[in-house]
């Protein structure tokens, strides 16, 4: 086991997938002379040579497209978005085109094809930088949204979505690159649409993925501290969503949280939170709480923009409204 | 003074001759109601289908827009799986599961059939890419209308194309309208194939209503691509004798324009220069006609007789698994 | 009162608007010489001149972004989209420039722009001419987003719309613009975020707009043949959402069921059932159901296309599920 | 030969220092950790800014993209707003909620200030459209960078303001570099001045780091676009000194490179130009440089006097009623 960065984990996925299969090649703004905006493709274009790593216009639209044609022609394309923020201009592309191929084309037409990059807030981006998209792109049929909260989750997840026959939308997070974790030197894979316990309890179920989970943690400990033992579950794959094991959990503890940096409205977690009361209608102590960031555009100050975003206390605040606490 | 040899010529001949009826055909067959959606008759281009692709080998990829059944056929797609697949059949090109805008055939290398204005275009600097990665000297024809030639998306793709020696013949069907707009209200240009200018790329225009122009002249375009890769703007002008889609009654032209082209009929044109070259008789064209009705006809028969979609295709290839 | 046509009543409602102030200008594809690919602008281009309506080129991204610099500089644009299957390709400017500008100038540039359009299935149509984007739209602050179904809401509400300062999203449906309904003939206006009760009831409450409001009216007509009497409401309005109206008949029904036609995952549906779940938890004798398209890309032939869809059975089938009948 | 008045070059060369000074200060106090978030300077491109903008009357407008301080201040925004705005303050120019990349000012008409490449283009067409529809002979200048070039929206901006003759004048502000990329690497045209082609739209271009070219020619340019409406394409040859954003170290380029561009410093070659003209001396330049200097010290004194952006700012404005 070694301890890596959150971006170290991302481009040996990509490496080892790139020595395995000579069709996997990286495309995106800055990625192959740069070593990548956020290095995540650090040493790339150094190891496999600009046939397989390639600087992009800056045409967001036209290289997704790009890829899906590659991916049409037997290849398996990695693009690049150095954020999601800019990864809107390929929507057409992304939602009209990769992810309604394999059906128009009745099966004929897979498309192998991962888009990533950094999504959600940062830190004093603003408003055009800061937007969360899981509640947009989890909404569409024919995509499998990923987003990975660990290194080694991140690593055994891209590795899996750029074997995977699908277009892939995984989402990661520019304050989490330098995120350390372990990570197994064999090589692992891990399966899209499993979820994780990241912490056991019985008190109450709290439901996050990437920077929120660590959120939720630091919230799981202080909870711990006062007397609440909270189950943490990290989804990892939001599309197609490991509904069992939330159910489970929630069956345990009768009471749950989903925390959820994207706005509230159509989002990710109020999907999870109807699912969740519909099926553990009977076992719920109590109504499913969310924690989102506050309905605005996010504000470039640090401190207005830690009142909007998700925080410890809102969480612990959620969790003691649904321990009527 | 024409090169290409009679005999391939009188082929031809009756290619465009069958996509013409065999159109003629799927527009009865809609104002009889046998079958809904949107339906774009190539009615009127059928030059430059044929023109064009006769120049491809079964290894080059074409993609298109939705007007695009004479190009699906053209590309080896069975002219009855196309209209089964206006009919909703289970015998139809994607069993029924797309119709009119979305032909697609893996085998064949027709990539569609898309309903996005432009969206195509990125899609075959795709394809390109990948014809270079993976070192054949194949090319793909992309065929767009003059109205997509104000999508972003098409500038975005000729400039990824360009610069990075993609071998894409992007072919700008100009038909003068983007539905009902005159293409010269919603741009400053005379001509369409200028747009490569922002990228220093190859471009020319040719006469779409002229079957041997276009095949001369694409049989000189596509083995320099094969040679040196690189992309094409080829602008073919040409003319859609029918409305926009069936149901346009298409008021915004006059019959003067409408005829104008139609006195330039490709396929009259050629037939006209056969016999004159004594390649041919008005006994021999008749029969050819014959033929393509009869042909046409034998394809509606065996989409009338073909299964309606099976149900369970609706549910069936949202995932690569679904299979 | 006069009876009128969807496509009247939007047209009589720019037309008002467009009399009223002469800033309000009309662009899309087709919206001019062609009187609109819907006949929705019909007459426009004849009244007000070429100077106030326009025939776009197809630039979606390009006229929705005009758009929004035309609304920067005083003018109080109607952009129609032809579909926002099309729209899409303007997501950046209406997700990242026209939702944002006003929070990110800090109030100093309004952006009084109506986006409309039809949105959602047709009649076999295909996946890429059939999707429903209320669940993206709805997600983002700073749009409003209305999606009405009667020929007198979408009058009072596009005039409400084009009076608004903010970016709008108006919703309309190309199998409605047929759709006749009393129309008064004086002036008239409705609110923005105001629901309605379209058919009266006490024993479940359905919630649906746009083409499903009629598939709802229809369904009740047939409960109460069951002897179910059914309460219909209409938000008209998704963002902002009439909770109250809402809520205030889940309290007197104590069953709710959604009827959204586009996809599940993440959807107005998931919202509005996660909201009246907790709003009115005790209240609930049974979980809130939905009734979504498929999750499929919508296919062509029309059996297919019917079996995905929502339908009147599948909303007596939900009813009876909370009545636990 | 100049024909540009003495007075007024001192001007400029007095603007052009002091954004000079100005951006240093910001890159020191980013450097001290006085703020946070994205922020790209402007440092060697201030000649397009200052030879440009002093060519427009107040009631024209200026939008651009996220390296704008300098243009910001040169439309008339307070220059101690900017940079309170980077701290995040209440006095900031939108009081703490944009940061860098986003300055705004209906009264000065200054439209942002914006985050994401392209999208100004659309957006300063449409206010082309607007001072059209109100039959004013204003002009809106919109700035990009070369690497914007390859963005579809700015082909569909253009489509749209060369076929309606839209006031707009585009200037791509050519530093050579988006992000570590040397433009080179992302098209296949010499001149990004050549896009205009595909629009058959009025285009040049002019040496950025010379003030009284860009002055000067663009002095023949507005006036013609205000006699009679239509865009133009200008391309500036400039070079920024720094990186990208205060964060990169900018590795991609050799110190020759940088030092090449040095050499022509816009501000030093006009300085050079006044004394060789007899128009100023050493010491009047160095009390110029005194007097940016301080006035760029005050500005940030008044920015760090300025209390903390107010917490409610963060839910006000999502909506024009909450104002
Ligand atoms: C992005 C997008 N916008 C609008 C439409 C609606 N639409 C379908 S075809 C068409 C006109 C296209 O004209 P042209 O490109 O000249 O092709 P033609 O139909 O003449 O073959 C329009 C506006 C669409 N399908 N996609
Ligand atoms: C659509 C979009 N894609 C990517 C980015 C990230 N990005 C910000 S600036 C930049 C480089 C732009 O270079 P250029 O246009 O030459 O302007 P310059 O920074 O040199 O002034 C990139 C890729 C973005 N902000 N928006
Ligand atoms: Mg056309
Ligand atoms: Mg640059």
């Amino acid at each position: 086991m070694a301890m890596i960065q959150m971006r170290e984990a991302l481009g040996q996925a990509m490496i080892e997938e790139m020595e395995r299969d000579a069709n996997v090649f990286l495309m995106g703004e800055e990625v192959a002379q740069y070593d990548g905006a956020y290095k995540v493709s650090k040493g790339m274009l150094a190891k496999f040579g600009p046939k397989r790593v390639w600087d992009s216009p800056i045409s967001e639209g036209g290289f997704a497209g790009l890829g899906v044609g590659a991916a049409m022609a037997g290849l398996r394309p990695i693009i690049e978005m150095m954020t999601w923020n800019f990864g809107i201009q390929a929507f057409d592309q992304i939602v009209n085109h990769a992810a309604k191929m394999c059906y128009m084309s009745a099966g004929q037409f897979k498309i192998p094809i991962v888009f990533r990059g950094p999504n959600g807030a940062a830190h004093m981006l603003g408003a055009q930088h800061s937007q969360a998209y899981e509640a947009m792109l989890t909404n569409v049929p024919g995509l499998k949204v990923i987003s990975p909260s660990t290194p080694y989750d991140a690593k055994g997840l891209l590795k899996s979505a750029i074997r995977d026959d699908n277009p892939i939308i995984f989402l990661e997070s520019e304050i989490m690159y330098a995120l350390k974790g372990e990570v197994p030197d064999e090589e692992y894979l891990i399966p899209i649409g499993k979820g994780d316990v990241k912490r056991a309890g019985k008190d109450v179920t709290l439901i996050a993925w990437n920077k929120m989970l660590h959120l939720c943690m630091e919230a799981a400990e202080k909870l711990a501290e006062m007397g609440i033992d909270a189950e943490v579950i990290d989804p990892r794959t939001l599309q197609p969503l490991d509904e069992e094991l939330i159910f489970e959990s929630v069956r345990k503890t009768h009471r749950c949280v989903v925390v959820d940096e994207s706005w509230s409205f159509a989002s990710v977690a109020a999907q999870i939170a109807d699912r969740v009361t519909r099926s553990c209608f009977d076992e719920l102590d109590a109504p499913v709480e969310r924690v989102h960031c506050d309905f605005v555009l996010m504000p470039y100050a640090e401190h207005l923009e830690q009142a909007v975003m998700p925080s410890v206390d809102k969480v612990i605040q959620a969790v003691k409204d649904v321990m009527y606490l | 003074m024409v090169a290409t040899a009679p005999a391939l010529l009188k082929e031809m001949y009756r290619e465009m001759l069958f996509y013409r009826r065999f159109e003629e055909r799927v527009n009865q067959a809609y104002q009889k109601g046998k079958f809904a959606g949107f339906c774009h008759l190539h009615i009127g281009q059928e030059a430059v289908c044929v023109g064009v692709q006769q120049n491809l080998r079964p290894t080059d990829y074409v993609i298109s827009g939705y007007r695009s059944h004479t190009q699906a056929i053209a590309k080896g797609i069975e002219a009855k799986t196309v209209i089964a697949e206006l009919f909703g059949k289970d015998g139809g090109n994607i069993r029924g599961k797309g119709g009119s805008m979305h032909m697609f055939s893996k085998e064949k290398r027709f990539l569609g059939g898309h309903g996005i204005v432009g969206g195509q275009c990125p899609i075959a600097a795709g394809v390109g890419f990948a014809i270079r990665y993976q070192k054949t000297d194949d090319v793909i024809v992309c065929y767009l209308g003059d109205a997509a030639t104000n999508q972003g998306q098409f500038f975005e793709a000729m400039n990824m194309a360009a610069t990075w020696a993609l071998p894409v013949l992007y072919i700008i069907e100009n038909n003068r309208y983007g539905m009902g707009t005159d293409i010269r209200r919603t741009t400053s240009i005379d001509r369409l194939s200028k747009r490569a200018l922002a990228f220093d790329m190859d471009h020319s225009e040719v006469d779409g209503m002229d079957l041997v122009k276009v095949y001369e002249h694409v049989g000189k375009i596509i083995p320099e691509m094969r040679k040196k890769p690189r992309p094409y703007l080829l602008e073919a002008m040409t003319y859609r004798y029918r409305g926009h889609s069936v149901s346009d009654p298409a008021t915004y032209r006059t019959k003067e324009e409408v005829k104008s082209y139609q006195d330039r009929d490709p396929i009259t044109t050629l037939g006209e220069w056969l016999k004159a070259n004594g390649h041919s008789t008005d006994e021999e064209l008749k029969s050819f006609d014959k033929d393509a009705r009869a042909k046409a006809q034998a394809c509606e028969d065996w989409a009338d007789e073909s299964p309606p979609a099976l149900l369970e295709m609706a549910w069936k290839h949202v995932y690569a698994e679904d299979n």
